[in-house]
């Protein structure tokens, strides 16, 4: 597999879920759905860690760097998603809307 | 090796003060004998100390029980560290001071009970209100008098010393409180308390505060406190190093006459004796307690501890021990002769204290270091003995007024005999303890006075006669007391009927110490001076010296019948002026016919209204004339301070303020006009450019993307080119 | 290039296709819950990947993980806030077009960057079971990671119990 | 390849044969040696796959027989007994019911995802078969991480309940899905912490290693007589797993009284039988796992000398266990949902807790005994 499959398609692979996920987030007005594009970028920053792990360690078994630090991604998103659907919710409730548009109180 | 416990034995006593104040205020009975089992336990150990140290024998006198092991703070390279000594006088005042104190912690069970007459006509007996603090502040007092006589420097020692300070204070002022009308303590009497105790403080501070200051300066010629390193012979010799202080007076003269300022205060000699006849107003065990075992005795005590420094001062020509004796010397017969013209029960024996205390003293200062430690170790004993006899009188008679007495042997005859051993030895009659330490006194007085081989000494050739006036007033006003308050017949018959005698755990500690009276003289007589062997044989710490001592002379025969003819006149003429035709009721007393000379004796010398705190019967008190003068001259200043330098200041204040004004309008015009200038411009700037902060967190996100990419792309170009 | 790699190679981009399709979905689709379910999609794409770079282990935690409880978690705030889940305007905000082409940019700047830099390649076999190791070195050389990521679990916990209550 | 290995290992030896003639005949052809691998392992894969989907669904239907009859019994009736023996084969002329069923697609719905619930929820369960070791040798893979694996594929679920839940127009079936999907995530917990206390025991998460560590006592060496933890922990996993799969006295996503039928309210025909399918295929998939955790799964006495009985033992103890469940079903209860929430978050979670803390102390104070006697005889 690793010597089938270049580094650069899985690096490729990652920037473009990146990007989606990052145009997620910035360009839609809901709430989760702007949570559901910051899922996809720490996905695919695991995919990056993975893949340096997988073709960059001289020592794939003792030197597992990169799936832990996968590891603690997912554990930061799994916080992250809860803590943030919890606050969406908690505005939905007094504000009666996820739309991040509307969500300004703290403009000028 | 019970040495090695040495400095538990004051813990006793102050882990029962702690456990009383802290745990069991509210249980009278169970505080009385938590003090008193920790006063045993103090005196246990401590019997165990001095048993040792007799098994030492004299030796222990240049190599101490010495321990120092609580390192208490570190000052350069060396440490304040506490510890213990005890050389033979320490050991001593070990076996009497828990002795004495034990007689009156017993002796107080019952005497803070008071009894008086209820509604119903029955009589009540009730606890003082107070009666758990009053045995919280005795066990105080006695530790931190054990504290004292154990320390092993002077700061150690100095700490005691102030507790003590605040615990006679407390103590004195023990009924400075309202609410005790039925304990027949009116108003009156708690106004005197609180002027008294606060006298007590104020009088005792002037010399702490002379104390310190010659404590500090030991401290920086010596270099330590440490009482042992100290009277080494470096020690003593650094003080010589520096530049003398004033003129002639050199260091050792200097800081040897401030030490003993703070005996001057704490053991009530003339002219700072004048707290101790008023702190009579508190209750009679405290007074037993400040007289004989604990306050005036540390004040003694603390000449003994110093003594090598006195010796040395006078080897190196100094006058601090002349001046010891002299001082002693006067408040000996000053002080006598005062007690003559006394009513006042307490009084009486309170001036007797002054002028014993003085005996000391005088003795201690013309050399007889032995006679001296003597005598405050078996007056501990009597004095003790004769306060709580008197105060067993007037708990039963209730009054302190010995004109109002008369006849009470009939009614307390255990009392009464208790109370005649005290007085006897207080006379100097054989065989009782005060003959035999005052008649060594005297000797060593007239040894030293008229046969010493270096020359007659004219200051204990005054000393000697001062002392042998002062044995004989001693007698007389001490045979005045007696008559007055046990013979005759009554003169006011509501207090007689009233008079009863004491409960048992009242007479029991005044036999034990009638007993202690009538033996502990035999400790150190002329023919057989064990004392004088144990303490003075191998001199002191630093003063490896031993005290000069003759054999039983006819010198010291012709002392004793001296003495002892001096005592018995004295009896004799109170006999002849009180005895043989009693005073009656409503009489006044014989000496008033001196006229002038008894009104100045009843007055004191008018020595409070000079500079002191006169303290009056209905208890207002008015300061002396001196205070009052140092009082108007505080008025003036205060005078001088609001209108010279107020003025002053005001005038400057004012030029200030037209300075301000003009300044003022200055910065309300320009300034203030520059800053609102400049804050308006940025009100609007901003108020153009907020606009960008939309609230829309993806707005901002985009632009830290964007940031982010156009630093990015910064970097990259920058690396590849 | 021999049968294998031909395989693999397909495979790799039929994953890929499929994830990056999941992915597009997720963010253009307009109903929520269909995009939550796209994302569902998504997160399985990664975990074939997961699989393809021969990290088991983080495949399945990926699958335990984020299908089996952050995909839920959204799946209940979509349901929680229906209010929002069909409304007929854009789904899109006024910026999405800044947006676009701001990555746009990055895109292609992260793809030539991919292609231009020499990465270091080891290339060592995966040989044995990577999981004890993995466990290993979650408690002795990450043991301080381990435990703060721990508390900040349990401070999620408290924190999401304590924002969403009533 | 005698026939004394034939009969003690049947399904082994044929597995063997079979690839051994299809490598042989592949290499006689002249295919090139990758090719062969490649043609073998996707054959091969094809044969185990059909085998698990034949098994599968056939496993199913009995199930349902065996419950009916069951709790028939315990209700004091007779129970299927009309086609066939015994009704033995009324759950053919059921499956024949389901597929010829009108396959009704309700109004509103959201028709892609009304329409894929069902196979998402069918999926994992069927996933799931691939790692359970039936017998000596006999998974379809030896995952060293089967446990792991078999845990992803419980929790995933969820998602095809909130899709039937979402996907029905149906307040009903909204309401299921919710409660569904709380409950899972909810019991997921306690399901997996008490199956870390095995992990512990074990020091394995293959499903084979779990199991070939309980050879000892003459095949009996089973963690569930770890006393005190392996009864607790299976107690906890049974109940936890129960909730997972919403069966009775969990079952409160398709509570009749109140919900009609949950989440799968508006579904008929297959679409209905899949989730029945997924339903009883979970059923037995827990059972096969409390099975092989605690209780050894093909473990057991002479399982080495004749490799066939392990299938015996494991199927025997695992509907022995499908049994218990089926006994809840017929003897408890359902519980409310409020109860159901404190009982999983203030109850199960922290006794699992204190449970695994408890076991690594033991396995601690063990390793540190068993060292010091083995300091001692040395």
């Amino acid at each position: 597999m690793i010597n089938d499959i270049p580094l650069n398609y899985f690096l490729s692979l990652a920037a473009a879920l990146f990007c989606i996920g990052l145009f997620g987030s910035l360009a839609r007005k809901n709430a989760i759905a702007v949570l559901m594009g910051i899922e996809l970028m720490l996905n695919a920053v695991n995919i990056n860690l993975v893949a340096f792990w997988r073709y960059g360690s001289p020592d794939p078994i003792l030197n597992q760097a990169g799936i832990v630090f996968a590891l603690f991604v997912i554990t930061l998103a799994a916080a992250e998603a809860a803590i943030g659907l919890a606050l969406v919710i908690a505005i939905y409730r007094s504000r009666d809307t996820v739309n991040v548009e509307e969500i300004n109180l703290l403009k000028w | 090796m019970v040495q090695n416990f040495t400095l538990l034995i004051p813990l006793f006593p102050l882990l029962a003060f702690a456990i009383i104040a802290l745990l069991t205020r509210s249980r009278n009975r169970l505080s009385a004998w938590i003090a008193i089992l920790g006063v045993i336990l103090a005196l246990a150990l401590s019997l165990g100390v001095f048993l040792e140290a007799l098994a030492e024998g004299a030796e222990l006198a240049v190599n101490p029980f010495y321990g120092a092991p609580i390192v208490w703070y570190p000052y350069g390279t060396a440490t304040v560290n506490f510890g213990w000594l005890v050389d033979p006088m320490g050991s001593a005042m070990l076996f009497m001071v828990p002795t004495v104190c034990l007689m009156i912690f017993i002796y107080s069970v019952a005497y803070m009970r008071h009894s008086h007459t209820g509604k119903d006509g029955h009589t009540i007996h009730e606890d003082d209100p107070r009666y758990a603090r009053f045995f919280a502040l005795i066990s105080l007092f006695t530790g931190s008098m054990l504290l004292l006589v154990i320390s092993s420097n002077l700061l150690q020692f100095f700490i005691a010393w102030e507790i003590m300070g605040f615990c006679s204070y407390a103590l004195i002022g023990f009924w400075s409180f309202r609410g005790l009308k039925e304990h027949h303590i009116d108003d009156a009497q708690v106004g005197r308390a609180r002027a008294a105790s606060i006298k007590a403080f104020l009088t005792t501070r002037v010399g702490d505060v002379l104390l310190m200051t010659g404590m500090i300066l030991l401290f920086i010629t010596v270099g330590t406190l440490d009482f042992t390193q100290m009277f080494s012979p470096d020690g003593l010799n650094n003080m010589l190093l520096g530049e003398p202080p004033i003129g002639a007076l050199q260091w050792p003269t200097l800081i040897a006459l401030l030490i003993f300022g703070g005996t001057v205060a704490k053991s009530a000699q003339f002219p700072l004796h004048i707290w101790l006849p008023d702190a009579m107003e508190g209750p009679t065990p405290v007074s037993a307690l400040i007289h004989a075992a604990t306050m005036v005795s540390a004040g003694i005590f603390l000449v003994i501890r110093m003594y090598p420094l006195f010796v040395f001062d006078s080897q190196t020509g100094g006058f601090s021990m002349q001046t010891v004796a002299l001082i002693g010397g006067f408040t000996a017969i000053f002080a006598a002769v005062l007690g003559l013209a006394q009513n006042d029960i307490k009084r009486v024996l309170a001036f007797s204290t002054v002028s014993q205390l003085g005996y000391m003293l005088a003795a201690l200062g013309i050399g007889a270091f032995v006679a001296g430690s003597f005598h405050l170790i078996t007056h501990a004993f009597f004095k003790a003995l004769l306060f709580l006899a008197a105060g067993a009188v007037i708990h039963a008679v209730g009054t302190n007024d010995m004109l109002k007495m008369g006849g009470l042997w009939r009614k307390m005859p255990i009392t009464f005999l208790t109370f005649l051993i005290g007085a006897l030895a207080l006379m100097g009659i054989f065989p009782f303890a005060g003959f035999w330490s005052k008649d060594e006194i005297l000797l060593e007085a007239l040894r030293l006075g008229f046969f010493s081989e270096s020359g007659a000494a004219p200051l204990v050739q005054f000393v000697f006669i001062s002392l042998a006036t002062a044995a004989f007033i001693t007698a007389l006003y001490t045979g005045r007391q007696l008559f007055l308050t046990f013979f005759g017949k009554p003169r006011d018959q509501h207090f007689y009927d009233h008079a009863h005698e004491s409960p048992v755990t009242i007479w029991v500690p005044l036999a034990i110490l009638a007993l202690f009276t009538t033996v502990i003289g035999f400790w150190n007589t002329p023919f057989a001076p064990a004392f004088t062997g144990y303490v003075g044989e191998a001199g002191l710490v630093g003063l490896p010296v031993p005290f000069e001592h003759h054999a039983f002379d006819q010198l010291a025969l012709i002392s004793i019948f001296v003495s002892l003819g001096i005592a018995f006149g004295g009896l004799f003429v109170a006999y002849f002026i009180y005895g043989f035709r009693p005073v009656g009721a409503g009489q006044p007393d014989p000496l008033e016919r001196l006229g002038i000379i008894y009104r100045a004796l009843a007055s004191k010398f008018w020595l409070d209204e000079l500079y002191g705190y006169k303290i009056n019967l209905d208890g207002t008190a008015r300061a002396g004339l001196l205070v009052r003068f140092v009082g108007l001259l505080s008025r003036f200043s205060y005078w001088f301070d609001r209108t010279i330098v107020d003025g002053l200041v005001n005038l400057v204040g004012w030029f200030g303020r037209i300075m301000a004004r003009l300044w003022g309008w200055f910065d309300k015009h320009v300034i203030d006009a520059i800053v609102n200038g400049s804050g308006s411009v940025t009100g609007e700037i901003a108020g153009w450019w907020r606009t960008m902060q939309t609230g829309n967190v993806q707005n901002y996100a985009l632009i830290a993307v964007a940031g982010a990419m156009a630093f990015a792309i910064l970097f990259l170009l920058r690396s590849f080119t | 290039m021999d049968l294998f790699g031909v395989i693999s190679q397909l495979v790799f981009l039929l994953v890929a296709v499929l994830t990056l399709a999941a992915g597009l979905a997720t963010v253009l689709l307009r109903n929520v819950f269909h995009a939550a379910l796209a994302l569902v999609g998504t997160f399985f794409g990664v975990a074939a990947i997961y699989l393809m770079l021969e990290a088991e282990f983080l495949a399945i935690v990926q699958i335990l993980v984020y299908v089996g409880a952050i995909a839920v978690l959204i799946l209940f705030a979509v349901m929680l806030t229906r209010g929002m889940m069909q409304t007929e305007d854009s789904n899109i905000n006024s910026q999405w077009a800044w947006a676009a082409t701001a990555i746009g940019v990055l895109f292609v700047g992260l793809f030539i960057l991919i292609l231009q830099v020499p990465w270091k390649i080891s290339g060592q076999p995966v040989v044995g079971d990577t999981t004890p190791a993995l466990g290993t070195a979650l408690l002795t050389t990450y043991l301080l990671p381990f435990e703060v990521v721990s508390v900040l679990l349990l401070a999620t916990l408290i924190g999401a119990f304590i924002i969403a209550r009533e | 390849m005698d026939i004394w290995t034939l009969i003690t290992d049947p399904f082994v030896t044929i597995y063997n044969l079979l690839r051994s003639g299809i490598i042989g005949l592949l290499a006689s052809l002249g295919v090139p040696p990758d090719w062969i691998a490649l043609i073998v392992f996707l054959i091969m894969g094809i044969i185990v796959v059909t085998a698990i989907l034949i098994v599968a669904p056939v496993m199913m239907m009995y199930m349902t027989w065996l419950e009916r009859k069951l709790v028939a019994r315990m209700q004091d009736r007779v129970g299927p007994n009309r086609v066939g023996p015994f009704g033995l084969l009324q759950p053919i002329a059921d499956m024949i019911k389901f597929l010829t069923k009108e396959d009704i697609v309700p109004e509103g719905v959201d028709k892609p995802v009304h329409l894929l619930a069902p196979i998402v929820v069918v999926i994992p369960v069927i996933l799931s078969f691939s790692v359970i070791q039936f017998g000596v040798g006999m998974g379809a893979v030896d995952l060293n991480l089967g446990l792991l694996f078999l845990l992803a594929m419980g929790s995933m679920a969820t998602i095809g309940v909130f899709m039937a839940g979402f996907g029905s127009h149906n307040k009903f079936a909204m309401i299921g899905g919710m409660r569904a999907a709380a409950q899972i995530i909810s019991y997921e917990i306690p399901q997996i912490l008490s199956v870390v206390v095995v992990v512990l025991l074990a020091g394995s998460i293959s499903l084979n290693g779990i199991i070939e560590k309980q050879s000892g006592l003459f095949g009996l060496g089973w963690y569930f007589f770890y006393l005190p933890v392996g009864p607790i922990a299976f107690f906890i996993f049974l109940l936890a797993a129960t909730a997972e799969i919403n069966r009775v006295p969990f079952d409160l996503p398709e509570a009749e009284s109140e919900l009609v039928a949950g989440y799968h309210t508006e579904y008929s025909g297959m679409k209905f039988g899949l989730f029945y399918l997924a339903e009883f295929l979970n059923t037995f998939i827990i059972s096969a796992i409390a099975a092989s955790l605690f209780f050894g799964g093909w473990q057991g006495p002479f399982v080495q000398q004749i490799p066939a009985l392990g299938i015996a033992y494991f199927f025997g103890k695992t509907i022995i266990l499908i049994g218990i469940q089926l006994w809840f079903r017929g003897s408890l209860p359902r519980i409310r949902v409020d109860q159901l929430m404190n009982f999983g978050w203030k109850r199960l979670v922290p006794a699992t807790l204190a449970l695994i803390l408890f076991t690594a102390a033991f396995l601690w104070a063990y390793r540190v005994l068993n060292q010091f006697l083995t300091g001692l005889g040395g």
